[in-house]
């Protein structure tokens, strides 16, 4: 996310969808703002270079960012996250699932007026830790938990 | 032709809070049935709008849960204003609805 | 705020902390929150909407909706219909659930022939069926309202009686009644948690609840679903679809939850 | 599976002399039977046959699960003579194998084939190994099972036990999984060895 949050329309040659999809004349221009989908950081296999792509890697704790998820998931299918950040200035929010085949879950940005607030359902292929990485005045700030991914049921 | 959309957006003292659901099977790409793999099929980008001005950008992956759900708030925010959510998949099908926060 | 700039394994470590863990007492406690979270955040109204516009949409030969479905309360009136459910049916003299009757409607109001409005009354999370669509629609229209199921008539006094007898007959290769596992208080199977289905404290939330969007498999189940899973676990022949049997079992569940608020269509792990 | 079974027609005379047999019999519970009959249907190996009780079912059905003592030494007497142990007389299979039966809850249910996925759940309804938090509070835990039950004589009340809980406990939750036919005398040898092997986790 450049810090003057021009878009960067991706390079004629993309696959990306949205290249696509504007080709194709589905989306009218003003969808053109949307940044294009992170394919690079979405298809990271490593937590640490997914950190880095998203340039969180020497991220600092902080109990400003409020992570709400339970320590106990009954199905990893879906997840309760719920997410607020109240460092000052924050203008994105991105999740982090550790032990998922690709780390990066989702990231979130808030213009005007948007609360720095998020909640979600994620899947999670087995027990592991959640990261949530708020962004502000260029500096990223993380809270994380333990989620233990259970077999609800009766196994039959 | 994708399933459904439905936003309910209710005032909520000092924020508006905007709640979408959304029709989609956010296929993971690891999926086995009858032993074939299922094409990876997700939504890739959200885009959240009260009276034309985005307010919220998401960028989703497959890990988020089938038919998804999210929240988002917004400072203040009155009656009767407009929210429009638009989705965007990897396959270039787009969906959106919008709806007056009550 | 806690100045500490760590690399990511090190933060990982150094956040660990946070995530203490779990004693059992909080297990309970999380699944809890987990279960509420889940509730909360849930896409069953997708399917209540998907279920309004069958219930409006003309089928079949007479090419007619189900809006003039009389499910106990008058001809086409959803609200609190399934709070009131099971229950006899002069027209047909018999005691019905809400499942059986949405068939009987679609047989007698759009001209459908029963084997065809049965073919495929459990669908998947690609296809629901129709029933799981209209069931979801139709139990949205009593959230709220108290479950009030009564048996002041002798067929749904006998039917709630088959139930109760029904719910403790141990039979099959394991043994097995519904009370073997709903039948004693504060059991779970594996992480499961069992409510006792056989007294009130145990059936009004679960019977509130059901039926229920599944998360682990994004599927909309109904209760006639609840009830031919749980046969096939307890290692039983199938129960036929809308059978007296199987509607004897709800009323038995329902009377036994009557006075509880109706909080369907439900969410679940 | 059936031990003494009750292959009695409603109505019929074998039904009314197990009625008489039984002074506190409940007739409605063959009426139960009668329905049952009439509403489910046979699918895959779930057969309809399953629906008739057989006497220890009737017996824990129609007295809620609390028989007289006399009739519970007479019956349990009756479940320990249908137990077959092993030929070799080793009751200690692999444990492994055993671990994996313990964590299945598949098996003769209409889904499978007869024989095939043959589980015990028996984490649905006990604590086994310590590590295991996803577990069943049904029947006690059996943390440790080495201590609780040392030596030859263990390992022989642990393969009876599964093969047929019923002859030490007679209207248990507990299948009888040997009398049933759910488990092979192989499986109850590797089930027995999970639970009484001194390197199976259950005993770490």
């Amino acid at each position: 996310m450049d810090e003057g949050r021009r878009v960067i329309l991706r390079s004629a040659g993309a696959t990306g969808a949205l290249a696509v999809a504007l080709a194709a004349g589905l989306l009218k221009p003003e969808r053109v703002l949307a940044a294009a989908w992170d394919e690079s950081a979405f298809r990271q296999k490593d937590v640490a270079d997914a950190l880095k792509s998203i340039g969180a890697d020497n991220a600092v704790a902080s109990k400003e960012v409020v992570l709400d998820v339970p320590e106990i998931a009954e199905n990893g299918a879906v997840v309760p996250v719920e997410i607020t950040s109240h460092v000052p200035g924050t203008t994105s929010i991105a999740v982090v699932i550790d032990k998922n085949p690709f780390p990066l879950s989702s990231k979130f940005s808030f213009t005007e007026g948007a609360l720095p607030y998020v909640k979600l359902n994620v899947k999670m292929g087995q027990s592991s830790n959640i990261r949530v990485i708020a962004e502000a005045g260029g500096k990223h700030y993380v809270a994380m938990r333990e989620v233990k991914v259970t077999i609800g049921g009766c196994g039959g | 032709m994708p399933g459904p959309m439905k936003i309910r957006a209710t005032l909520k003292g000092s924020y508006t809070d905007i709640r979408v659901l959304m029709s989609h099977p956010m296929e993971t790409g690891q999926r086995k049935v009858k032993g074939k793999l299922v094409p990876a099929h997700f939504i890739e980008n959200i885009t959240v709008k009260v009276n034309g001005k985005t307010v919220v950008e998401a960028q989703t992956s497959q890990s988020i849960s089938r038919n998804p759900v999210f929240a988002f708030r917004v400072k203040g925010g009155n009656k009767g204003d407009k929210v429009e959510i638009g989705w965007v998949d990897n396959k270039g099908e787009s969906n959106k609805t919008e709806a007056a926060v009550a | 705020m806690l100045a500490l700039r760590t690399s990511a394994v090190l933060a990982a470590a150094a956040l660990a902390i946070a995530a203490a863990p779990v004693h059992a007492q909080d297990e309970k406690k999380e699944i809890e929150k987990y279960q509420k979270m889940l509730a909360e955040g849930s896409p069953v109204e997708l399917f209540e909407l998907q279920g309004e516009d069958l219930w409006k949409k003309p089928q079949g030969p007479k090419h007619a909706s189900l809006e003039k479905c009389d499910l106990g309360m008058g001809p086409g009136v959803l609200k609190g219909a399934y709070a009131h459910l099971p229950r006899y049916f002069a027209d047909t003299g018999r005691v019905m659930d809400l499942e059986s009757r949405l068939v009987h409607c679609m047989v007698t109001l759009q001209g459908r022939d029963y084997k065809e409005a049965t073919k495929r009354v459990f669908g998947n999370a690609d296809k629901p069926s129709e029933l799981e669509y209209l069931v979801a629609y139709v139990v949205g229209k009593s959230r709220g309202v108290r479950i009030a199921v009564s048996t002041r008539n002798p067929k749904e006094k006998a039917a709630y009686e088959l139930g109760r007898q029904l719910f403790h007959y141990r039979a099959g290769p394991w043994d097995f009644s519904c009370g073997s596992c709903h039948g004693v208080a504060g059991k779970r199977i594996r992480m499961q948690s069992l409510p006792v289905l056989d007294k009130p404290s145990g059936a009004r939330h679960t019977y509130a609840t059901w039926p229920a969007y599944r998360v682990s498999n994004s599927q909309m189940k109904t209760f006639q679903w609840r009830l031919n899973d749980c046969y096939r676990q307890m290692r039983f022949p199938e129960p036929t679809f809308g059978s007296d049997a199987t509607v004897a079992l709800t009323m038995f569940l329902a009377v036994t939850a009557n006075g509880e608020r109706y909080a369907g269509p439900g969410t679940k792990r | 599976m059936k031990s003494k079974n009750v292959h009695v027609l409603l109505g019929g005379l074998a039904a009314a002399l197990l009625a008489a047999q039984l002074a506190y019999a409940d007739p409605t519970l063959l009426e139960v039977r009668a329905v049952m009959h009439r509403d489910f249907h046979a699918r895959g190996q779930a057969v309809m046959s399953r629906v008739d009780q057989d006497d220890v079912q009737y017996l824990c059905t129609v007295t809620h699960n609390k028989p007289s003592a006399k009739q519970v030494k007479e019956m349990e007497a009756d479940q320990l003579a249908m137990i077959r142990y092993p030929a070799d007389g080793n009751y200690m299979g692999d444990w492994k194998r055993g671990a994996k039966i313990a964590a299945s809850g598949k098996g003769m249910t209409w889904k499978e084939k007869p024989g095939q996925n043959r589980g015990g759940g028996c984490y649905n309804c006990h604590q086994l190994s310590p590590k295991q938090p996803s577990y069943g509070t049904i029947g006690p835990s059996l943390k440790h099972y080495a201590k609780v039950r040392p030596g030859v004589d263990g390992q022989k009340y642990v393969f009876a036990k599964i093969y047929d809980s019923k002859a030490f406990n007679l209207c248990t939750q507990m299948p009888r999984f040997g009398t049933s036919h759910s488990l092979t005398e192989q499986d109850i040898k590797d089930v027995t060895a999970y639970l009484l092997d001194p390197a199976s986790p259950v005993n770490q």
